[in-house]
This record gives structure tokens, C-alpha cells and sequence, in this order.
């Protein structure tokens, strides 16, 4: 490991709490697991099951989050190589590759492996898919039936089209769908189960999560202000919780409640997460987690990133108040996640409503000077949109790009020097394009 | 490098010669081949049947049947070790990974088109520290920290190690991170297969001490390799040509040979 | 008066050039061979000795390339910003230049300010470089300089298989001895980095007017393959392999005048 | 070439004209074209071209061109997704199918879905239209599915100013049934030994289907099937019956060059093959049920996701839970009498990559030997590909 040198991001101090309390995950499920009671591998889903999961007493784990884990303490690797060897192609998702070999192992040896970090994911008794985003992540979780005798089933969550999701009746037909689907998921967790819907603790459990990313959401309007009081860095470790809803949710609502706090006094004051904040910058999409250094070593040329990853970030708010029932609460508040910039990017043309059209609106409203994009070599689906939003902030926003590939667990695919080196130019880049932002009247 | 085995109905070894003449000569098969044939004492039309494997195995005119170096590597490995199950084969164009079960052919890998992962970037960079090939492995005995390279490219790898060696990294740390490099590279790519027990290694890099030194570390397994390395495919060519004549023999029919032309290999075209 | 130095650490040689008001006063090339620093050090004495200069005349010294810390040096800058400054200085109206180098290539587009504002740099691979040429002009024992000559003569290029540099060198040997005549060869080398560059060149879109730099710009040869490949005509400036070091000099200069002037608040 | 193809009076026949329309696909669009007709593109095998064809609007199956190298897709999607779909969508730019009046798409895997709205904002049509075709056999989604094609109806209905009546739905879906029908009798034709038809030949025949109207493939099928039955110079013996399974595959050159090796291929589960074909559309009382049922259920493809087989303790049964999703592999290798299988997939694709792994142990379970061929979609990396279908055919001697 490279010693690291003085640091140029300003962190927050109320970070570190929300980070903490992600790792205790695994503990709590491994404990559960051995008292024997039920356990689950969850792809992320938007908080449609994951209230559900809860309601039901289910711990859960993310096998996403344990790719980046994995990846961090060195033993992705193994089970990379070791996915390849059970005959999985190597252009894979990295997460589920990383999974794969992880269950094989696990089966292999009859118990969690000895070297997995965090204490490893416990065995569960139900593998849960979400049809969000990607096809990696049901087929990847069907895969898995050769190492786990879990269950497996998919939550839908529906993918309209721009144009498509604005006619007539769309909107409450792809809810109605939404809790259809969700009841189908709680009769085959009943009878997994053997036991009934707490159906009182589930609309607290709702309502708790919609809170969080409420306040979630605030706070990453205020990184608008320049200069910006919060660095992705900062939004990566806080997105967990709110991702991968895990413990307490009371207690992530504090965690959030303070995190505000602290983002507004920063702006109340004009405490910049990079000073001198010389450039804004966004990024798309996974960021390298096995090289997150880079960020600072930006932040000393005066790189501020002030928005990232869209499916990372929570929904724009709606008032849900008057829907009583927990299911149809958590169906539109999942649906608005996805739609939410689906109206905006049609008035625009812009059909690629979610993940592309996002950084459009972004753009002008955290006034970035440029992008910094990161296609990964195993993921399609948080590449595919890349080059469009390349194209589309150049030609319609004037704001350029930097490429630099790379892969989220498998880190032998990334430049970091050439990165750096690219980097130099690109200020020049961006220097450029101010001008020409400027020159056409543009606000920034 | 062309390489004709000739065996008798034993499965006997009874020639064997390795041509080293380089690329321009690939298409002289026929050369080495009267070379072999002479070595056994044979003359041509004495040997039942002729089987061509390898990049060039459409090209020989005088062969009866054509069969890829993979089913011929794995026949060959597992004549000299029956407990293969894994085989790692380096040449100087190209390397692959075999799965062998019971003798046969199971599952392969190949990465080609890149000299990074071949016997030619060992050369390539024993070009650029002025050594030759097989003076490698005596200084790399000595390394006590071996160099990480990290560029892939035989290119950017030529410059990278200047570089160190500028830097003052002892010339023996140096050639132990070459011969690491493509250790590691070839069995990432053998990983893929699910290593299993016995590992045999063979091809002319299999020749060189320092490689298997390399290989052995980064696999975690011991691995074996024949006495003569260079010639297992040509070896396993010649027994399946023996198991074909044989078995047509017992059964009463008829060995169906083609019309052969002791000649030049015709164009190679890919 | 002040002179500003600009060294370019290459793959295969290191190049030098002193600037006087933005236009060069000397130049010199060496290989770069194994010790970068010494190299760099013997540049600087030797184009110092032919401008008649001594050290304290040097306002600024910028380096570029495979660059090393440099005592003399007042900061490394990478070579992508130093084509478009070096190009624009000898033909602002050049808005993307190629650069092809020994060990990879790179495809940068330009403001008329000489300001990048778009750039591709071939990675990982010396397929579609100038590494590639320098290979089989050896094994053919063609010196380097004759070698796009002599592919004009060629008919029929042969065509390469592998882009590989390394491979490229026994693919070339088969096809000798094969019959193939030694210019369709290189004409063949040639197509097959012309289609590699126009590749990159695509990815970062072709703006008019196109230049051609680095080494690989004195290979006439190399040349109007990348023509015909991109239908259009190249500027080829005078001196194409030390546009890389003229760029850093004069990026040198840009430097000493904004430290002199107080310096503007960014943003 | 094409020129010679196109003199009128010049109509071929059977196997030929396959061919000629495999060669020239627009050919009878353009004719159409001038004649008023409508033509609508879709992509892969979910656009539900039923409710097309009875709006009298003539359906034509994008596909990619191995041949042609992908320059202009590199500008809207990067090159580590399908490069089937890059191909498409390359094609679309450069102006391939600048004949179509409008574009159907749905979910069949996730880069199809964004490739569908990339499209739209690069080549934008007077019609399009994206079915979100859900992911489950779940009942909540085949309900969703029939409420999501009364919305296609709806646009459709718009474009075209007519009214999709039930009575025009049934016709159109009998239409189809019997082409389905009519292709299944063509796959009749690969299982004796020799078979009677080339795996190249019928890839043929296939791309020329979802070139024509369906009424004219319906006539191309009959025609082909009479020709194939008479000849004596089809497809010579070989040691090797092989099933192909795995993405699509859109021309010949893949089966060619393993069929140019001692194989013949006489059966397969791919888009262009049978995956479309071989179960009918229902005919309920409201026709959308039947269809969401069909394209939902019934079409056997690894994109849906199908429930878990659970033993009496709710735990999944690996065995029967392969047997639940491959078992129609099984039938077909009984029925073609098939002793090989090639799994196919093309690199970057997710929905056909997981499942090699398992479909390889309930390969070797039934007792079927195979070989996985992961690749590119370019005439360049099919030598390699050869070299492992040689040792392939080796190994099952
Ligand atoms: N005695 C040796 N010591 C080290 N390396 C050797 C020796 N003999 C051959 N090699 C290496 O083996 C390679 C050739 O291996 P071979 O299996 O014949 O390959 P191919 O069949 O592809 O030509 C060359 O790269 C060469 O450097
Ligand atoms: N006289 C020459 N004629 C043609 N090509 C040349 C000549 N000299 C050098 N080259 C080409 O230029 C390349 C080196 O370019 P250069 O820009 O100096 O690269 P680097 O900076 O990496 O050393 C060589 O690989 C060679 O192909
Ligand atoms: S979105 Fe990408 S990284 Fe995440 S699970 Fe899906 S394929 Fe993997
Ligand atoms: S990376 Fe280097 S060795 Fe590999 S193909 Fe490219 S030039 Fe050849
Ligand atoms: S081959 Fe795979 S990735 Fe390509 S369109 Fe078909 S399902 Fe999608």
C-alpha cells in the first residue's frame, strides 16, 4: 500500500459515522445466521424489497457492496480468477464475478472462507434479484444456484421509455404493476418463511426510508453553492446507507440529520470540499474504488467533483403523505427514482431519461466545467450511456470530458498515471471551453 | 520452429528433429522431414500415415490428415505424464492452456496476436538487456527482489526496464521481473481453466530453468516437464496417427491416406 | 533579451530546442539510451553550446516525454499540450495534429490560441506505432530514412495479420520469404498504421487544417497512406520531430510571463 | 451484382430466392415501399410483429452486418457492449435502413433496451415505439405486458389512422401461427442423417423470413420445403450432429466454417432460429392475453427469468431447477438426433454468458458433450474459432 500524503479533500466529519455503520452488516448477518434466522443476499433495489426484507425480520447483505469490499482488501482478485475457472466468461460483471467465486469457495470449503474480509456473507436461506438497471444482476443470481440452494427470485422494476412513460394512464399502470408484483413477493416470502407480514412494521419501515433519502436528497442540493461542501468521496461512503438500508433506519436518519448540519454550515460559511475550487467536475458512473487516491491527487490541481452516479442518488421528493398504503408508497417513490428526470429530458429530446439525461440537467445546475467518465471493461450498464453524455454535454452544454477506463473490482485495467497525465491536459480543456461557455452567454 | 517425430507401431520414438531455422523456413517442412526420415532409416512411402498439427498444418502438402496442436498437444503430454491434468504450453508465437481428462482433450485457452504472454518477449527483452536466451536463468538465480513491470506491451516493457535499470535496480532483479511478468500473464490466463493436478508444461520455453522457476511460483502447484519439451505436439501428431492406423487395421478397413507431395508448404495465409 | 529551453525525452531519441521570442534559435537530437537524466544533461549543454548561450541565459526550462525530475527543470508538462502549442506556433491554422512517436501515437485537436481542447493517445500498445516501422526496417536492414521512399514504389501492399510491433517483425520475414518484393512490404507497414491512426483520429474527429508530427512525419511514406486513409492533405512542419520540444519551450515562455505579470485569480 | 438481381421477370424461387433476399435484404422492401406499404423495423424477437402485420404494415428485422466494420456506432456506444448491436446500430447510421418508416423495440436484454433509445435521438422516425417487456413469468407481469401492448396498439393505431379490431388481430396471429408452423416443418427437413437442409441454408431461409411480409414468408417456406424434399444434392454425412445455442446469429459465416469441418449443424436455439418459432400464439378471447402469454412464457429464451424449482424444503433443486430452464435442449437433441452442442455467446453478452456455466453441467448430465465459442462478431476472429471446433470435433471423434 502507498503511504498516503497529505490529504486535499476536505472530508466531512459526519461521514464517518455512516461508514461504520455499513460494515456492521455483515456481522449482524452472520450472527443471525447462526442463531438460525433468516438471511439474505439482496441485489440493490431501490428500496422496493428492502423494507419488505425488514418487515420480515430478514438480514440482508449486499453482494455488490462486498465486490467493492473484497476489492479494497485485496482478495477480489482470487475469486475473480476463481470465477473464470467455474467456466463464467471474464467480461462479466466484476461484482458478480467476485460473488461467484466467493460462493464457490464457500461451497467448496462447506463454511465462510477464513480470508473473506468483514467476516464474510453469511449463507442465506433466499437470493433476491432486483430487474433494475442490469442484466447481470438476476442472471448473475440465478448462477449462483450451482454453489447455494437458496431460492431465487426478481423483483420487477419496469423500464419504460421517455415518450412511452408519459402517455396517457402510464404512470399509475407501471405503480399498479410495481404492487402487484410486490404482493406476489411477499406471499412466496410467506410461505418461504413460514411466517406473516408484519404489515404495521412495514409502513413505519417505509416511511423511514423515503425520510432518509428526503434529507439524502437535501443535502446534495446544497452542493450547488460554490464552492461545493461535499466531494464524491464523501457522497460514495454516505450513499451506503441509504443504498444498502441496513440496521436501524432511526438511526441512519440521524446520521443523515447531522450529515445536513454539517453540509450547511460548510455553505453558510463558504467552506469548499477543494480549495481553491478551480474546477467542477462530475462523474460517471462506478467510480474505482481500488483507487480512490486519484480524487485527491485532483483535488490538489484544484478538481472539485460536486455530482456523480446518478443511480446512486436518491429521488427527487414527492409528497407521498396521502398514499396510505406502504406498498404503493414504496412503488412510486422506487418509480420516481427512476422517471424522475424523464418529463425534463423529453422536453429536451433526450431519450435516454435515466442515467444519460441526468448529467445534462446536472450540469447546468452544478455548473461543471467538465466530466470525468469511467467506463468499465465489465459493466455494461454503467457504460453504455458514456459516450452519449459525451457527446450530448459537449455539443449542448459545451462542457468536455475525460475517459479514463477502468473496472470496479478488477484493478489491473486502470492507468493511473496516464490518467494523470491526460488530466493536465484536460484543464486546458476545460479552460477552453469556459471561454466558449462564457462567449455564448452561458452562466458558467 | 518445424518439428517432425516419427513412431513405430509401439508408439516407439524412432526420429526426431527440430528444424531451428525461424520463420522464413517454416514452409520447408519438407527439409526436416527427409532429415527425420533419414535419421530412421525409413524411406517416405515406409510410414503409414503423416499427421500435420500446428499454425501451419493446412500448409503441408504431404500430409494424410490434419489435426489441431491442441488435441495433438494433449495426446503427446499425456503419453509422457497419464496423470496430466493441466498443461501449459509457451512457445515463441503463442501460449496456451490445455484441460486434460483421461488422456483427452477437455478444455483449452490461447491468447495469440500479443507478444507479451510468448517466448518472444523473453527474447525480445534478453535483446534489450544484451544477453541471450539461455544466459537468463543463471542471473536470475541471483535476484533477491524481483522488479514488477508494470506495462503489458514487449514494448513499453523494453523501456520500462531501462529505465529501472537506470534507476539503479540490479540487473538480476531485473530478468527475475521478466521472466514474472510472463509467468503471470500465462498462468492468469491457464487460471481461467481451473488449475488441477498434475501441471505439465512444455514448449521451448518450457527449456528454460528460470521460466519454470517463474511458473512454479506464481501457480502454487509443482509442475513437470518432459525431457525434450519442444516436441510434444509433433509427438502427440505421430501417436494419433499410430492410434488411427491401428484401430482401422483391427476393424479390417482400409487407411485412408491422401496424395503426398514431399514438398514446399504452400502460401501461409493466416 | 531571455531564451527558453524545451527537452522532450522520447522512447528512442531525446530531442532539444532554445526559443527566442517564441521561434527556435537552436535544436539537437541524441538517443535517449538508459540514463534519461545524463541525456537530458548533455542536451542541454550541447544546444546551449550551439545557441552560444550559458546556463543564466535560460529563462525557463520545461520537459516533456519519459520525463525524470530535472534539476535544471522547472516543471514537466505532458507532451499532448506541447504538440499543440509547438504545431500552432508554425501553422496557426492547424486545428489537429498527429503525432506519431516511437512507442505510441497520439491524435490532438487545437484552438487557434494552440489551446488543446480535445485529445486520443494510443495505449498499452505500440501496435500503431512508429516501433512497429523501426522493426522491420531492421530486419529488412533498410535504413530508416529510405524506408518511405522505397514503399512508393510498391503496387500491391502486402497485408499484415498481426499489428503487432513485435510480431510484425517475423510476419515480415515470412512474407520475404514468401517472394514478396521488399517495398510492397512497407507499403503494407505502412497501410497497416495508417489504419490504426485514422482509427484514433476518429474518436477525437478530423478538423481542418490536419498537421502530421513526431518522427513518424519523416516517413513520406507513412504519410500519404494517413492521406489517402483520411482524404485530405497533411501539413508536414519543417522540423517534425521537435515540435514536442518546441512546444515545451514555448510553454516555457507562457510560464515566465504569467509568473512575471501578477498572477489572476482562477475563476 | 444487386443490378442483375433486380431485372424485372427475374422472380426466383425456393431455396434461390432465399438466397437472393439473404444477399439484398431490402429488395422487396423498396418494391413494397413504392406500392404505399409501410415498413416498420424491429429488432431481435420481441417487438410483437402480429399486431403489425394485421395493421397492414410490413415488419423487417434489423440485423447487424458481420462484414461491414463498425466506424460511425463508436460516436453513440462504446465497444465493450454487443457488438451485434453496435453493428445495428452502425448500419442505422450509415444508412442501411433508411428505407423504414418507423422502429419497434422491446426489452430483450438491457443493451437492446438503450440501444432502442439511442437510436431514437441519433436516426429519429415519423413512428417508435419501445415495449418495456417485463423480466418475470410472474402473473402481475404478463398482466402488465397485455396493458403495455394496448398502449402499442394505441400509437399504432394513430400512425396508421386504422383500427386494430380483434378480427384483424386473430387473422394476423393465425398468419403467424402458421409460419411458425411452416418453420418447424423446415427444421423436420435436418433431422434425418444427412440431413435433407445446410445449417447455412436455413440461416438463410430464416433472415430471409423477417425480410418479407409474412404472407410472402409464409410462400418462401412452402416453396423451400417442396424444393428441399425432391433434391439429391443436399448436405453430405458427417460424424458430427450439432445443436447451436447462444446469441444470435444473422449469417451464415459462423455455421459455413463449421460445417466446412465434419459437422453438420441440424438444430438450434438462437435468434435468427428457432427461438421465435417454435410455440404458437394462443387464441384467447382478448388476443393481447394470448400474445403477452406467448412472448412472455412461452418463447423459451435465457432473458426471462424463470421461478426457482424448490424441493419439499423450499430449497432450490439444482438439478431440477436446470431441467425446468433447459429441458426443451433435451427434446431437441433426442428428436435431431444431435451428439454435440456448441454454446455460442457473443463477447459482452450478459444475458447468454451467465448461463454458460450451468447449462454446461446439465449438458454433461444428459450426457451431451460441448464446447463454449465466445466471440466478436467479425469475420476476423473466426479462425481462431475454427481451430476450437476442430479440436471440438476431435474430442467427440
Ligand atoms: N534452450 C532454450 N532456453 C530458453 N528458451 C528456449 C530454448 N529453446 C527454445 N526456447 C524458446 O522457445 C520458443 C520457441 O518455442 P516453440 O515451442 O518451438 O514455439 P513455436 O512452435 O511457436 O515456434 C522461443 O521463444 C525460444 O526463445
Ligand atoms: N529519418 C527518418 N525517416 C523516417 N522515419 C523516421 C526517421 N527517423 C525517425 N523516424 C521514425 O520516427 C520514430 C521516432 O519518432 P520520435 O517522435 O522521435 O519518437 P520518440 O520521441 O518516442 O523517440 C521512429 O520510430 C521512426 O519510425
Ligand atoms: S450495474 Fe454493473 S456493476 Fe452493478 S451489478 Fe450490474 S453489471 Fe454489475
Ligand atoms: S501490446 Fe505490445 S506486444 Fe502486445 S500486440 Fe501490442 S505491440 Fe505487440
Ligand atoms: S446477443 Fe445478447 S447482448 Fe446482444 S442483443 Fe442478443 S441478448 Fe442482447
Amino acid at each position: 500500500m502507498v503511504e498516503e500524503k497529505k490529504k486535499f479533500i476536505n472530508r466531512l466529519k459526519s461521514m464517518y459515522a455512516l461508514r461504520a455503520n455499513i460494515d456492521k452488516m455483515y456481522a449482524r448477518t452472520v450472527e443471525a445466521s447462526k442463531a438460525g434466522n433468516p438471511t439474505a443476499w439482496c441485489a440493490v433495489n431501490w428500496w422496493e424489497a428492502d423494507p419488505i426484507l425488514k418487515a420480515m425480520g430478514v438480514e440482508v447483505v449486499y453482494p455488490e457492496n462486498y465486490g467493492a469490499v473484497c476489492a479494497s482488501a485485496g482478495v477480489a482478485q482470487d475469486y475473480l480468477e476463481r470465477s473464470a475457472a467455474e467456466g463464467f466468461p471474464t467480461y462479466l460483471c466484476g461484482y458478480a464475478r467476485n460473488c461467484i467465486g466467493y460462493a464457490a469457495r464457500m461451497k467448496e470449503l462447506g463454511e465462510i472462507p477464513p480470508e473473506a474480509p468483514l467476516g464474510g456473507m453469511a449463507r442465506p436461506v433466499l437470493l433476491l434479484n432486483s430487474s433494475a438497471l442490469c442484466d447481470a444482476r438476476y442472471k448473475w443470481f440465478q448462477s449462483l444456484g450451482r454453489y447455494l440452494d437458496a431460492p431465487v427470485w426478481t423483483v420487477e422494476l419496469p423500464h419504460p421509455g421517455v415518450k412511452e412513460s408519459q402517455a396517457d394512464g402510464a404512470h399509475e399502470q407501471n405503480i399498479r404493476f410495481m404492487v402487484g408484483e410486490l404482493k406476489e413477493f411477499i406471499a412466496f416470502l410467506e410461505r418461504l418463511l413460514g411466517k406473516k407480514m408484519d404489515w404495521a412494521r412495514l409502513d413505519e419501515l417505509a416511511s423511514a426510508f423515503i425520510e432518509v433519502n428526503r434529507i439524502w436528497y437535501e443535502i446534495n442540493e446544497l452542493r450547488k453553492a460554490r464552492p461545493c461542501p461535499m466531494h464524491s468521496r464523501d457522497f460514495w461512503t454516505c450513499m451506503t446507507a441509504s443504498l444498502y438500508p441496513s440496521g436501524d433506519p432511526k438511526e441512519s436518519l440521524k446520521l443523515y440529520r447531522d450529515l445536513l448540519a454539517e453540509v450547511k454550515e460548510r455553505v453558510a460559511n463558504k467552506i469548499g470540499a477543494v480549495a481553491p475550487e478551480k474546477y467542477r467536475l462530475l462523474f460517471a458512473e462506478l467510480p474505482p474504488w481500488h483507487d480512490l487516491k486519484i480524487f485527491d491527487e485532483m483535488a490538489e490541481r484544484g478538481w472539485s467533483f460536486v455530482v456523480e452516479s446518478w443511480a446512486y442518488h436518491p429521488p427527487k421528493p414527492i409528497d407521498l403523505s396521502h398514499v396510505s398504503d406502504p406498498l404503493e408508497r414504496v412503488a412510486r417513490h422506487t418509480y420516481r427514482w427512476f422517471t424522475g428526470y424523464f418529463a425534463n429530458a423529453l422536453q429536451e429530446d433526450e431519450y435516454m431519461g435515466y442515467f444519460a439525461y441526468p448529467y445534462l440537467e446536472w450540469a447546468r445546475d452544478y455548473q461543471c466545467d467538465g466530466a470525468m467518465l469511467h467506463p468499465l471493461l465489465s459493466c455494461r450498464t454503467a457504460t453504455n450511456h458514456l459516450v452519449l453524455v459525451q457527446d450530448r454535454l459537449l455539443s449542448k452544454l459545451k462542457v468536455p470530458s475525460l475517459v479514463a477506463e477502468g473496472d470496479i473490482v478488477d484493478f489491473k485495467t486502470f492507468d493511473h498515471p496516464g490518467t494523470m497525465r491526460k488530466a493536465e491536459a484536460f484543464e486546458e480543456i476545460m479552460d477552453h471551453y469556459r471561454g466558449l461557455r462564457r462567449g455564448e452567454g452561458l452562466p458558467w | 520452429m518445424t518439428k517432425v517425430v516419427i513412431v513405430d507401431g509401439e508408439g516407439l520414438l524412432r526420429a526426431r528433429v527440430v528444424s531451428n531455422t525461424g520463420a522464413e523456413h517454416r514452409r520447408l517442412a519438407n527439409r526436416v522431414m527427409e532429415e527425420a526420415l533419414q535419421q530412421a532409416g525409413l524411406p517416405f512411402d515406409q510410414v503409414s500415415y503423416v499427421v500435420a498439427t500446428g499454425y501451419g498444418r493446412i500448409n503441408v502438402p504431404f500430409a494424410d490428415r490434419q489435426i489441431t496442436e491442441l488435441t495433438c498437444h494433449a495426446k503427446g503430454v499425456a503419453s509422457l505424464f497419464p496423470a496430466v491434468r493441466t498443461a501449459l504450453d509457451i512457445g515463441g508465437q503463442d501460449a496456451k492452456g490445455l484441460k486434460i481428462k483421461n488422456g483427452v482433450l477437455e478444455d483449452f485457452v490461447m491468447n495469440d496476436k500479443c507478444a507479451a504472454g510468448t517466448g518472444r518477449f523473453i527474447e525480445v527483452l534478453a535483446g534489450t538487456l544484451g544477453l541471450k536466451v539461455d544466459e537468463l536463468a543463471a542471473v536470475a538465480a541471483k535476484s533477491t527482489q524481483k522488479l514488477r513491470i508494470t506495462t503489458t506491451c514487449t514494448v513499453f516493457a523494453q523501456i520500462e526496464i531501462v529505465s529501472r535499470l537506470s534507476e539503479g535496480v540490479p540487473l538480476e532483479d531485473v530478468v527475475a521481473g521478466v521472466y514474472d511478468a510472463i509467468a503471470r500473464r500465462t498462468v492468469n490466463m491457464l487460471k481461467q481453466l481451473g488449475v488441477e493436478p498434475d501441471v505439465v508444461f512444455t514448449g521451448g520455453v518450457a527449456r528454460n530453468a528460470g521460466m519454470v522457476k517463474a511458473v512454479r511460483d506464481n501457480l502454487c502447484y509443482d509442475v513437470f516437464v518432459p525431457e525434450d519439451p519442444l516436441i510434444t505436439g509433433a509427438m502427440g501428431a505421430a501417436l494419433l496417427g499410430k492410434e488411427l492406423v491401428l484401430k482401422a487395421r483391427a476393424k479390417g478397413q482400409p487407411i485412408l491416406r491422401k496424395e503426398r507431395r514431399l514438398e514446399e508448404a504452400t502460401f501461409f495465409s493466416s | 533579451m531571455a531564451w527558453f529551453m524545451g527537452i522532450d525525452i522520447g522512447s528512442g531519441t531525446s530531442k532539444g530546442v532554445i526559443t527566442e521570442d517564441g521561434r527556435p534559435v537552436a535544436r539537437h537530437l541524441l538517443p535517449s539510451g538508459g540514463n534519461y537524466r545524463a541525456t537530458a544533461q548533455r542536451l542541454r549543454e550541447e544546444l546551449l553550446a550551439r545557441a552560444g548561450l550559458s546556463a543564466e541565459d535560460i529563462a525557463c526550462t520545461m520537459t516533456t516525454g519519459h520525463t525524470v525530475n530535472l534539476p535544471f527543470a522547472t516543471e514537466r508538462v505532458t507532451d499532448i499540450r506541447c504538440c499543440a502549442r509547438g504545431i500552432n506556433s508554425l501553422f496557426p491554422s492547424v486545428r489537429t495534429v498527429i503525432d506519431i512517436q516511437g512507442m505510441s501515437s497520439q491524435v490532438v485537436r487545437l484552438s487557434e490560441k494552440g489551446q488543446v481542447t480535445n485529445f486520443v493517445v494510443s495505449e498499452r500498445c505500440a501496435a500503431g506505432s512508429g516501433r512497429f516501422l523501426d522493426v522491420i526496417a531492421n530486419v529488412l536492414r533498410i535504413d530508416l530514412a529510405d524506408v518511405g521512399p522505397i514503399s512508393l514504389k510498391s503496387r500491391s501492399a502486402v497485408t499484415f495479420t498481426t499489428g503487432c510491433a513485435v510480431f510484425g517483425e517475423s510476419e515480415a520475414i515470412s512474407r520475404v520469404s514468401e517472394g514478396a518484393a521488399v517495398e510492397d512490404i512497407l507499403a503494407g507497414v505502412h497501410e497497416a498504421l495508417a489504419e490504426k491512426v485514422s482509427a484514433l483520429v476518429a474518436r477525437v474527429g478530423l478538423e481542418k487544417d490536419c498537421a502530421i508530427s513526431g518522427g513518424g512525419a519523416l516517413n513520406i511514406g507513412l504519410a500519404q497512406s494517413i492521406e489517402r486513409k483520411l482524404r485530405i492533405k497533411l501539413l508536414v512542419p519543417p522540423h517534425p520531430q521537435f515540435v514536442n520540444a518546441l512546444g515545451a519551450a514555448i510553454i516555457a515562455e507562457e510560464r515566465s510571463k504569467v509568473a512575471a505579470s501578477p498572477r489572476p485569480e482562477t475563476k | 451484382m444487386t443490378g442483375n438481381i433486380r431485372v424485372a421477370g427475374e422472380q426466383k424461387q425456393g431455396l434461390a430466392r432465399a438466397g437472393q433476399i439473404y444477399h439484398d435484404r431490402d429488395i422487396r422492401m423498396r418494391q413494397l415501399k413504392a406500392e404505399g406499404r409501410k415498413v416498420l423495423g424491429y429488432l431481435d424477437i420481441y417487438p410483437v410483429l402480429e399486431m403489425l402485420t394485421a395493421l397492414d404494415l410490413v415488419p423487417f428485422g434489423i440485423l447487424g452486418d458481420i462484414k461491414e466494420p463498425i466506424s460511425r456506432a463508436d460516436a453513440c456506444l462504446p465497444t465493450i457492449v454487443c457488438p451485434f448491436l453496435r453493428s445495428a446500430l452502425d448500419l442505422g447510421l450509415k444508412g442501411r435502413y433508411d428505407f423504414l418508416d418507423g422502429l419497434v423495440a422491446a426489452h430483450t436484454c438491457e443493451v437492446g433496451e438503450k440501444w432502442a433509445h439511442i437510436w431514437r435521438i441519433y436516426i429519429d422516425l415519423p413512428y417508435i415505439h419501445y415495449i418495456d417487456t417485463p423480466h418475470t413469468t410472474h402473473q402481475s407481469a404478463r398482466e402488465h405486458l397485455a396493458v403495455l401492448l394496448s398502449d402499442f396498439q394505441g400509437t399504432l393505431e394513430s400512425f396508421t389512422g386504422a383500427k386494430l379490431t380483434p378480427e384483424r388481430l386473430r387473422r394476423a396471429i393465425r398468419m403467424h401461427n402458421e409460419q411458425r408452423a411452416l418453420v418447424r416443418g423446415l427444421y423436420d427437413l435436418r433431422k434425418p442423417d444427412p440431413p435433407l437442409i445446410a445449417g447455412t441454408e436455413v440461416v438463410q431461409v430464416l433472415v430471409a423470413l423477417i425480410s418479407l411480409p409474412v404472407e410472402e414468408g409464409n410462400e418462401l417456406l412452402r416453396q423451400v420445403i417442396d424444393e428441399v424434399k425432391q433434391r439429391h444434392d443436399g448436405p453430405k454425412k458427417k460424424p458430427a450432429r450439432l445443436l447451436l445455442w447462444g446469441s444470435v446469429v444473422d449469417s451464415t459465416d459462423l455455421i459455413a466454417m463449421i460445417e466446412d469441418l465434419e459437422a453438420n449443424v441440424v438444430m438450434d436455439d438462437t435468434f435468427v432460429g428457432s427461438r421465435a418459432y417454435f410455440s404458437d400464439v394462443k387464441l384467447t378471447d382478448d388476443p393481447l392475453e394470448g400474445l403477452a402469454e406467448h412472448y412472455l412464457v412461452d418463447i423459451r429464451n435465457p432473458r426471462t427469468f424463470r421461478e426457482t424449482a424448490l424441493d419439499e424444503a423450499n430449497r432450490k433443486d439444482y438439478w431440477a431447477d436446470l431441467e425446468s430452464r433447459h429441458g426443451y435442449l433435451k427434446d431437441y437433441a433426442r428428436e435431431w438426433n444431435v451428439n454435440g452442442v456448441i454454446l455460442q455467446t457473443l463477447r459482452y453478452c450478459d444475458i447468454q454468458g451467465y448461463e454458460v456455466p450451468g447449462l454446461k453441467d446439465y449438458l454433461e448430465h444428459i450426457g451431451l458433450p460441448c464446447t463454449y465459442l465466445e466471440w466478436n462478431y467479425s469475420q476476423a476472429a473466426l479462425s481462431p474459432l475454427r481451430t476450437r471446433v476442430q479440436a471440438f470435433l476431435e474430442v467427440i471423434g
